[in-house]
């Protein structure tokens, strides 16, 4: 396996690594009023945990990685998207992907509809997807290493 | 139903040619008892030159199984089948040419 | 909600692809993973072709069933429309895809990870349901994404060199299809200004034909790489070979037949340009002659059966291009003869290679004594699609050769007849070399084919004798579809409803 | 000769794109303006910025377009996201039993 | 003159050369990627109006008639929305293809296409 950078990286990514989370949390929660949404911040939440993988080995990084965990969370983020619209479907007169909440104030952070349910789902499920394309990539490399 | 000019019954053919085995059949059984002669083992046994040649060695090469259509169409199967060699790079520059000679042939019934 | 159908047809799979992980992690604990994940398909599939045919009473009564999503209206939103064409593919494809459901039961007991089997089945499922019942171009291109990125992924299932060569030459070729097909859908928003098939219908009657040859051209390039049409056909062989048998029966039966609907609706409903119908002739016959005389020589059985599924694409192509009632209707009906014994074949290959292990022409024999009922079935399909009177294929192709008749395509019609004498030819030689002739030592004991493999097979013969006997039926149920396709602007009229 | 022809497959290609996006569309920067003179002004993005924040509450417009007026096609994106997971992980990490 | 078109399609056709002439799948792949990029860019593009604002209600026009002025202010939404879909798209395909070139090498020791040919005609 690959063996990790040196103690600068490590502790700096270390620092980093509550606050690159924090920001993937603020570009999903705020995708309906400002530039980004579900994707751009699952993105930066993995690539959060990638980082971490790359300055420590896959082995020792101070979070631990539960594969099953990851994929149920991913199946459960694509089973939000769904789930809404299904309710959209019952409840919203038949309307897949109808609105069911109120619209709210237009430009406050609780509007838009469903709008943030979405992005939370989708969020959810790209973060976990990229997580677990970069872990079977690595996990790979290592075995042509052994 | 619509089948064009002449008569197709489905169901008449379908009886027709289930009697006309059938027919077969007993003219097949019939015959096998009038006839006195059994093949010999000479004639069962595959002839090798005068060999022995076991079951599993007699198989028909099956890329060579039809020589004669491959004869009458010795120009496809000389220039076109070794085209499909494999090569990625090849059958992608299958897909730009077959792209542009689609364009050209829709450019010029369109216009 | 009297229009839901369409929406559930399409969420169920989608549902049960996300689903599968979960149910296998929980019944990984009882160790029953194998058997609740293949169960859970079958069960999601039977419940989408119900979902289907629950639509046919009121789509062939004449009516277009439109499902605004969101409740947007049409040009804006993305809308499901349903008229005959789409009843007939999806009927094709959820039946298919049924069956080789109940066929994967058994065949992928020797694999490891059969939950991601699952769910990617049920995504190809999806992705073909989704373009045959949407109304929106770019949503088409999506699912046909779905569709190819879970076919890449299958075929590479076992990770032996053969699936993974195959697996990756599809997704590069597959690939820079779908970047044309996007590609031409770009040029006509900027052309056109929207992304719905009947808007788009309507405005383009309005443009010299002149300005959308090149996006034409695109999507048709785009779909004719998924039908495996001439000369882009180089994936296919590779593919079937190497993929499992039934992911080869689930190509050859529901993905075709996807993009073939793709091409029909995108060339003659939404350009309404029938003068293209004389290229998709030409092409139809290159294809159909090439794939025949290129399986003629082929040793490996599913190989064969590759070349042979170009060279019936080739048949239906032919049909489509002679832009008759009576063409439309023979290709679709010899469309859904083609699903029904290509993917009996294939099934077929599958049993020999789930019992023997190799499909190699030359390394069988004699296996008529061994596996008789799998031989029959081989042989109803192989006389069915070589069109053997008593059978369906005769009905289509002889539709086919009367329709190139009355076209005053006479030339086509005699070289497609002659192809079919060499389609009986070369399946005659693969029946001969599997299945009669000396039986090599090795072979002694092998035993018939698992009962839950034989069920699905028996069942697509009986189609086929059934169809052959009674083609009106198959005609009657073509026949909506094919008034589909010459009414376009009634399909116009139903998706806006006076926009 | 081998790579000679693909070469000029691409320039013909190219050529052909360039030719048609010069000729047959609108110029650079004419939204909400298409090539049909008869349905200016009725490109479909226009009536959506024109009532997108209203309908949907989203003072992002590309949101409501994603997730409302689109929002199908993203559910469609994000099962292509699951599918080409499914399928990574069916290519890496099914190996017990083998290797 | 419309120079983004042209550049957007020179970037295609770039990506249709590596495609065709390059020898290493790996570079084929980000050919494939490249010319996915010309396609986005040329979505993009077509969007555009003359001196146009991004298609987010700037605070100014919340409370005030919103349709008036921002509506004939902003760009079209749209093929950024359908750039957005076709970008992951293109990146689970190029995930795809990569793990599959890795499998690749991992059976034949290359990456070259034109080696990697044992199922033939």
């Amino acid at each position: 396996m690959m063996a990790g950078m040196t103690t600068i990286v490590r502790t700096i990514s270390r620092l980093l690594f509550p606050f690159m989370v924090l920001f993937g949390v603020y570009i999903i929660l705020h995708g309906h009023l400002t530039p980004g949404g579900g994707f751009q911040g699952g993105v930066i939440i993995a690539a959060s945990f990638v980082m971490l993988w790359l300055a420590y080995s896959l082995e020792q990084s101070p979070i631990e990685f539960k594969l099953f965990r990851t994929e149920v969370l991913e199946a459960i983020g694509g089973l939000t998207l769904a789930t809404v619209g299904l309710v959209g479907l019952v409840m919203g007169m038949g309307k897949f992907f109808g609105h069911v909440l109120p619209l709210g104030i237009l430009g406050s952070v609780f509007s838009g509809g469903d709008l943030p349910l979405l992005n939370i789902g989708v969020g959810i499920e790209v973060a976990a997807s990229i997580i677990l394309v970069f872990y079977a990539m690595l996990r790979k490399v290592g075995w042509d290493e052994k | 139903m619509e089948f064009g000019p002449g008569f197709w019954g489905p169901i008449v053919a379908t009886i027709v040619m289930l009697l006309g085995a059938g027919f077969a059949c007993l003219m097949l059984l019939g015959s096998r008892k009038i006839s006195k002669v059994r093949p010999s083992i000479a004639k069962r046994s595959t002839y090798g030159c005068g060999e022995e040649v076991k079951p599993e060695e007699v198989i028909a090469d099956s890329e060579q199984f039809y020589s004669p259509i491959r004869r009458v169409f010795k120009p496809f199967y000389r220039y076109i089948q070794p085209g499909h060699s494999g090569k990625l790079n090849t059958y992608l520059l299958w897909v730009v040419i077959g792209f542009i000679a689609i364009l050209v042939a829709i450019a010029l019934v369109l216009r | 909600m009297i229009e839901i159908p369409p929406i559930i047809a399409i969420v169920l799979p989608l549902f049960g692809a996300f689903l599968t992980p979960i149910i296998a992690t929980i019944s990984r604990r009882y160790d029953a993973e194998r058997k609740v994940c293949g169960w859970f398909t079958v069960a999601i599939t039977i419940a989408m072709l119900l979902t289907v045919a629950s639509m046919g009473a009121r789509i062939w009564g004449g009516e277009v069933i439109v499902y605004r999503l969101g409740g947007w209206s049409p040009p804006w939103g993305i809308v499901l429309a349903v008229d005959g064409l789409n009843l007939l593919i999806a009927l094709i494809v959820a039946g298919v895809s049924s069956l080789v459901a109940i066929y994967s039961l058994v065949y992928m007991r020797r694999d490891t990870r059969i939950d991601l089997y699952c769910a990617l089945l049920l995504l190809v499922t999806a992705g073909a349901m989704g373009i045959t019942l949407t109304g929106d171009l770019f949503n088409l291109y999506v699912f046909f994404e779905i569709m190819s990125i879970s076919s890449y992924a299958l075929v590479a299932f076992r990770r032996k060199w053969d699936s993974v060569e195959a697996g990756i030459k599809y997704m590069i070729i597959g690939s820079l299809g779908t970047s044309l097909i996007l590609l031409g859908i770009a040029l006509l928003y900027g052309m056109v200004g929207s992304l719905t098939i009947a808007d788009l219908a309507q405005k383009l009657g309005q443009i010299a034909p002149s300005d959308v040859v090149v996006p034409l051209a695109l999507l048709v390039t785009g779909f004719g790489i998924k039908i495996a049409m001439i000369p882009l056909h180089a994936w296919a062989p590779d593919a079937y070979q190497a993929a499992p048998s039934s992911i080869s029966a689930l190509l050859a039966g529901a993905t075709t037949t996807a993009g073939l609907y793709a091409m029909i609706r995108v060339v003659y409903m939404m350009f309404g340009a029938f003068g293209v119908g004389t290229i998709f002739a030409i092409f139809g016959l290159v294809t159909m002659v090439l794939g025949a005389l290129m399986a003629l020589t082929q040793r490996d059985l599913k190989r064969l059966l590759a070349y042979s599924s170009i060279s019936q694409m080739g048949y239906i192509l032919l049909g489509v291009g002679f832009g008759t009632a009576l063409g439309f209707q023979g290709s679709l009906f010899h469309l859904l003869n083609n699903a029904i014994f290509k993917a009996l074949l294939f099934m077929c290959a599958g049993a020999i290679l789930y019992r023997v292990g190799t499909t190699n022409l030359d390394e069988l024999g004699g296996l008529g004594k061994n596996m008789p009922i799998t031989a029959g079935l081989f042989a109803i399909g192989a006389l069915a699609i070589s069109g053997v009177p008593p059978l369906n294929g005769f009905a289509s192709k002889w539709t086919i050769y009367i329709a190139g008749i009355e076209a005053g395509k006479a030339v086509f019609s005699l070289i497609a007849i002659i192809m079919s004498v060499l389609t009986l030819a070369y399946f005659l030689k693969a029946i001969n070399s599997i299945f009669l002739g000396q039986r090599p030592k090795r072979l002694q004991n092998v035993e018939e084919a698992p009962l839950t493999m034989l069920f699905p097979m028996m069942l697509l013969a009986v189609l086929c004798i059934v169809l052959g006997v009674l083609p009106s039926l198959g005609i009657d149920l073509v026949a909506p579809a094919q008034g589909a396709i010459m009414n376009q602007s009634g399909y116009i009229h139903a998706v806006l409803g006076g926009i | 000769m081998r790579r000679v022809v693909p070469f000029i497959a691409v320039l013909v290609v190219g050529a052909i794109l360039i030719f048609t996006v010069t000729n047959n569309l609108p110029p650079f920067g004419s939204f909400p303006q298409r090539k049909l003179g008869a349905f200016e002004n009725q490109s479909i993005g226009q009536r959506i910025l024109e009532n997108g924040p209203r309908e949907t509450g989203a003072t992002d417009v590309v949101t409501s377009v994603v997730w409302d007026y689109r929002g199908y096609d993203t559910m469609g994106e994000c099962t292509i996201l699951f599918t080409a997971v499914c399928g990574i992980l069916m290519l890496f990490l099914a190996t017990r039993g083998q290797e | 003159m419309s120079l983004n078109y042209v550049v957007a399609m020179l970037l295609i056709a770039l990506g249709l050369y590596c495609l065709l002439l390059k020898r290493n799948l790996i570079k084929m792949v980000i050919g494939l990627g490249v010319m996915t990029d010309g396609i986005h860019l040329f979505l993009i593009s077509m969007g555009y109006r003359e001196g146009g604002i991004a298609a987010i209600v700037p605070a100014g026009m919340l409370q005030d008639n919103v349709a008036a002025g921002f509506a004939s202010a902003a760009v079209d939404p749209i093929p950024q929305a359908l750039v957005l879909t076709s970008i992951v798209i293109n990146i689970c395909i190029v995930a795809l293809a990569l793990s599959m070139a890795i499998w690749v090498y991992h059976h034949y020791g290359t990456l070259d296409p034109s080696e990697v040919r044992r199922l033939r005609e």
